[in-house]
């Protein structure tokens, strides 16, 4: 007799993990799209209508590369790394309410799961520059663990912001306790919480301009130069994923989840979790990058500051 | 006041960040101006300087201009062109009765260009006394060996007539 | 223009040119071993190198140094003329001079004396014969190409 | 020059590496195959944690042997060449040998070709200005700028291809002229373009100068004082960024420079953005020129009358152009011959990229990347 909750998990992970991979191709597909018509031409065009199938073909070219360790590697960090970037992911998607009743797994401490699985993927980061034995992998990864290390401290202050107004840790909870209206998600009524979050988001994810791990014109491809085949391509992947989790997370917590006027549903949570991911791909395509020690001084000299603040003010109204 | 001017310019910077956003977002919803290439084409190549060939005598499309003085062979910095000249044609029996030898003809034996030389400079095209060579519109080149642009300019210049007079011929 | 500053220098010849037909305000030949004082000269006149080049004729290697200034233009041409192939280095008074040496070291295997670093610059390290070297029979005398100097007198003449 | 065991043995080659790395320190291999040295130059770092403690450039990855081919060419052969050494800014190069050949054989060219010269070579430099803004934004990690500034160029480009017939390696210019006219059509088409980009500098404004992540990137970052500039012959945008308004169009005028209203920007930074805002402004400058080329050019042969083969007399000539990358020099010897006796090519950015070492020393790496994408460098001029 199987446990009807272990099944539930079970099923629910499967169908996250198609959610997270189609999600990744198609956000793959989106961001080509994006640049392109940001940049004033089409995009990938020619393999299917409108290149539709482009993000499809480029994991069937992925998956039938060859797989190469480089010289002196040490095989098993190498090829651990992209599997656990990826992995985490799945589980951070567990308990993310889409609508009333549509969460895999329902948890009195949701946000903690995903804040304690978020911080796995900048091992996999370390683990990638440390074990590909060359130097530029090695500045990506030190990159990164700088980065990730830093951010995460703003970003648990603007979710403590949250948790301290809604006076709960369980996703569900702080979806439900945001009304209909935009002025009632936490979005507005706690806007630097929300501006700290999705700035720590981009930095988490290593998105432009924050993208230093990867910096391409610095570090060639940074911290998965090595990499060929499959084993980018999960990178790669995770990648999208991960901007999956972190727009959905900032739904939840800052837009009001699946509330939404007129028909509130899963629809409006998708809705807002899109545009997100939208505003985040148009970033990277308009901005330059910034430079390391700016990164961190916009961190430690302001982001960590600003959202101490914040807590304050949150709790002044939480109190009245 | 330190402080104070820090965090004004910080207001500023991130205002310039949303101006930033608005042009791209504008540029996001404007047209392509990609022109898709095996469905459309440019439309300036009448400037196009292409490889050279040979331009036909305004009365005969079969015979080039060329009088092979080979002038275009020695202005190329490459030596990307090699021109033979014809040999007269034997005597036929009432020229040989005459004593008069017959005069080469002044179109040229072979024309060779060696496009994988050639750096499309216009050196021939300009020392040309006979104003026999131009160059041509043809952008859809490609081949597979090297041996597909070693082009024999004469052989190029008959393929180039229209249908009927090749029949004709 | 009498009076140069370069004329404090014991010249072998010079002359003032005409910017409008070589480019040049004025050119001398100096003795090689008065390269550093000529390139100290100029450096304390404000001038910056422009480039080193160097060219063989028949009495030997000749080395040219182009100097200008941004203030008040006029290109000034300092020659030099060597039996052996081989000049003072001047890279520790214009540090620009020091990869123009070494491409001269490179095309004609000219040394410099004093260079920091003379290795090739442009060519690979194992290169066989500098390219730039004429055939004895190729090379044309000093005063077909600069009319003003007078053919000097070698070493052992003087 | 050196046998293969000099070369084993000495092994890190250049006067910065020689005596290999320290403790703790990592030496980095910049190039010759790196996204942002632009080609294939090559930079051997020496990087303590981020900071670059000692930087060398190692050069000859694409050298062609430019100044050899001259002597083997005739001279009108070797026209070809000169489109060749620098692929951005080929019209100047054109224009440093062509004039050069002008000048020692005292066979000026036409007024109407003059101004075909003036406008095309400042068109080109547009278009060099226009990638070298996208390459640099590149570097910083911005991709959209160089669509943006490819837009324009394509428009530029097509005009010069009616112009001179080529789209990149242009040898349009002969001895005595150049080789096609402008039509009246083409005119009209100038303008458009003139008014077109003028319309969208201030998109570049907006969307890139004043972007407060790329003032972050450019601000204070390379200094190059005039005195180092004095020091290794800097020139072009990199010395005036440094504030000296040194410009070849006005120092040494050629041509109908004298004849036509432009100023020679200049910065006070001394910094990357120093260089940067000058080259913005010499887009404007460049457009001014060309405005007003194309309103005065008087009508008239584009070739001079010359003999087929250029008669050189012996004799040396300098003839120096700018750039847009700095002063081109010509060094051109002659013995009378029907090629070149001895022909020296300066480049410009030779001399502004051996400013490298020192000028990055210090720096965070992500700073070198930006010094190095200030300087506009263009390696096949280099390397020649």
């Amino acid at each position: 007799m199987i446990d009807p909750q272990l099944l539930r998990i079970l099923v629910a992970l499967v169908g996250i993990l198609v959610f997270v991979a189609l999600n990744a191709l198609a956000l793959v597909y989106a961001e080509r799209k994006i640049a392109g018509h940001v940049q004033r031409r089409p995009g990938p065009y020619e393999v299917g209508p409108h290149g539709i199938l482009q993000p499809l073909v480029d994991g069937l070219k992925l998956m039938g590369k060859q797989l190469t360790t480089p010289k002196d590697a040490d095989p098993v960090i190498f090829w651990l790394a992209p599997v656990m970037c990826f992995m985490p992911v799945a589980l951070c998607m567990l308990p993310i309410p889409f609508g009333p009743n549509l969460v895999a797994l329902k948890l009195d401490l949701g946000i903690v799961l995903i804040l304690a699985f978020a911080g796995f993927g900048v091992l996999s980061l370390c683990l990638a520059g440390w074990g590909s034995n060359n130097k530029w992998s090695l500045l990506g990864a030190a990159r990164s663990v700088a980065q990730n290390v830093a951010y995460e401290i703003p970003l648990l202050l603007s979710v403590l912001s949250v948790a301290f107004m809604t006076g709960s840790l369980d996703l569900a909870t702080i979806s439900a306790g945001q009304g209909a209206l935009p002025w009632q998600w936490n979005a507005l009524v706690n806007p630097l919480g929300f501006i700290i979050y999705f700035i720590c988001a981009l930095a988490e994810t290593n998105r432009a301009p924050f993208d230093l791990p990867e910096a391409e014109s610095e570090l060639t491809a940074g911290f998965h130069t090595e990499y060929s085949g499959m084993g980018f391509g999960l990178f790669f992947m995770a990648e999208y994923a991960n901007m999956v989790v972190v727009c959905s997370v900032a739904t939840v917590l800052f837009l009001g989840g699946w509330n939404g006027p007129f028909a509130p549903g899963w629809w409006w949570f998708l809705l807002k979790m899109y545009a997100l991911i939208f505003l985040i791909i148009q970033i990277r395509w308009t901005y330059p990058r910034v430079r390391f020690d700016q990164l961190l001084n916009l961190c430690w000299r302001w982001l960590v500051p600003l959202a101490l603040v914040n807590l304050v003010y949150v709790t002044i109204i939480v109190k009245l | 006041m330190y402080r104070l001017e820090e965090i004004k310019r910080a207001a500023r910077g991130m205002w310039s960040l949303v101006v930033g956003l608005n042009i791209t977002g504008k540029y996001f919803l404007q047209p392509n101006v990609t022109i898709h290439y095996p469905r459309q084409e440019v439309d300036n190549l009448a400037t196009f300087r292409g490889h050279i060939e040979l331009i036909p005598e305004d009365d005969d499309p079969l015979t080039p201009r060329c009088i092979s003085c080979g002038t275009c062979a020695r202005a190329c910095p490459s030596n990307c062109i090699t021109v033979t000249k014809k040999k007269a044609p034997a005597p036929t029996p009432e020229e040989v009765e005459q004593g008069i030898k017959p005069k080469a003809p002044k179109d040229p034996e072979t024309f060779r260009l060696d496009f994988t030389l050639c750096s499309l400079c216009g050196q021939c095209v300009m020392s040309c006394p006979a104003d026999a060579i131009r160059f041509s519109q043809n952008i859809n080149i490609a081949g597979y060996s090297r041996q597909d642009f070693y082009f024999d300019l004469i052989a190029r210049l008959r393929s180039r007539l229209p249908k009927h007079v090749k029949k004709a011929e | 223009m009498s009076g140069h500053f370069l004329e404090t220098l014991p010249c072998l010849c010079s002359a003032v040119q005409d910017p409008g037909r070589t480019g040049l305000t004025f050119a001398a030949l100096i003795a090689p071993e008065q390269i550093r004082s000529a390139a100290q000269l100029c450096r304390a006149a404000g001038y910056h190198l422009e480039d080193v080049t160097v060219c063989e004729v028949q009495e030997g290697t000749l080395a040219i140094y182009h100097f200008d200034r941004f203030g008040r233009p006029g290109r000034i041409s300092c020659m030099a003329l060597s039996t052996d192939n081989s000049f003072d280095s001047i890279a520790d008074i214009f540090p620009g001079s020091d990869w123009h040496e070494r491409e001269c070291f490179d095309f004609f295997g000219t040394t410099f004396a004093g260079h920091p670093n003379l290795i090739p610059l442009l060519l690979p390290p194992d290169a066989q014969t500098p390219p730039l070297r004429k055939q004895d029979g190729g090379k044309v005398p000093l005063t077909t190409i600069f009319p003003w100097a007078q053919a000097p007198a070698t070493p052992e003449e003087a | 020059m050196f046998t293969k065991e000099q070369i084993a043995e000495r092994g890190f080659y250049t006067q910065h590496f020689e005596q290999g790395k320290q403790d703790n320190t990592l030496i980095l291999n910049m190039g010759p195959q790196h996204p942002s040295t632009h080609g294939v130059l090559r930079v051997m770092l020496e990087i303590d944690g981020e900071y670059i403690l000692r930087a060398d450039p190692v050069l000859g990855y694409i050298h062609r042997m430019h100044e050899k081919m001259a002597e083997a060419k005739t001279y009108a052969q070797f026209i070809t060449n000169m489109g060749r050494v620098d692929y951005l800014h080929a019209l100047a190069w054109n224009w440093a040998f062509v004039g050069a050949v002008e000048k020692l054989g005292e066979t000026p060219p036409t007024p109407r070709a003059e101004y075909l010269r003036v406008i095309t070579c400042e068109l080109n430099r547009i278009s060099s200005h226009l990638l070298w803004w996208g390459a640099y934004l590149l570097d910083l990690g911005a991709f959209t700028p160089i669509l943006y500034a490819f837009d324009d160029r394509e428009e530029l480009l097509d005009i010069l291809q009616d112009m001179t017939g080529s789209r990149l390696t242009y040898a349009s210019f002969t001895f005595g002229g150049v080789v096609a006219d402008m039509s009246d059509a083409l005119k009209e088409r100038i303008t458009r373009f003139i008014a077109r980009l003028r319309d969208r500098l201030p998109m570049y404004k907006s969307l890139v100068t004043d972007n407060f992540i790329l003032l972050g990137r450019v601000e204070d970052i390379g200094h190059i004082p005039v005195d180092m500039a004095v020091r290794y012959g800097a020139t072009g945008p990199v010395l005036r960024g440094s504030g000296v308004a040194y410009d070849v169009r006005r120092a040494e005028p050629y041509s109908v420079y004298p004849g036509l209203d432009f100023v020679v920007p200049t910065s006070e930074r001394t910094d990357a953005l120093g260089r940067y805002l000058v080259r913005m402004q010499e887009l404007e400058q460049s457009l001014n020129i060309v405005e007003q080329a194309v309103a005065q050019i008087p009508a008239g042969d584009i070739q001079a009358k010359m003999p087929k083969k250029p008669k050189v007399p012996a004799g040396e000539v300098y003839f120096a152009v700018e750039g847009a990358r700095g002063k081109i020099g010509c060094y051109l010897q002659s013995d009378g011959g029907g090629s070149p006796y001895r022909l020296k090519l300066r480049a410009p950015s030779f001399s502004n990229l051996s400013l490298f070492a020192e000028l990055s020393q210090g720096t965070l790496l992500a700073d070198a990347v930006s010094i190095l994408g200030s300087l506009d460098l263009v390696i096949p001029e280099i390397d020649r």
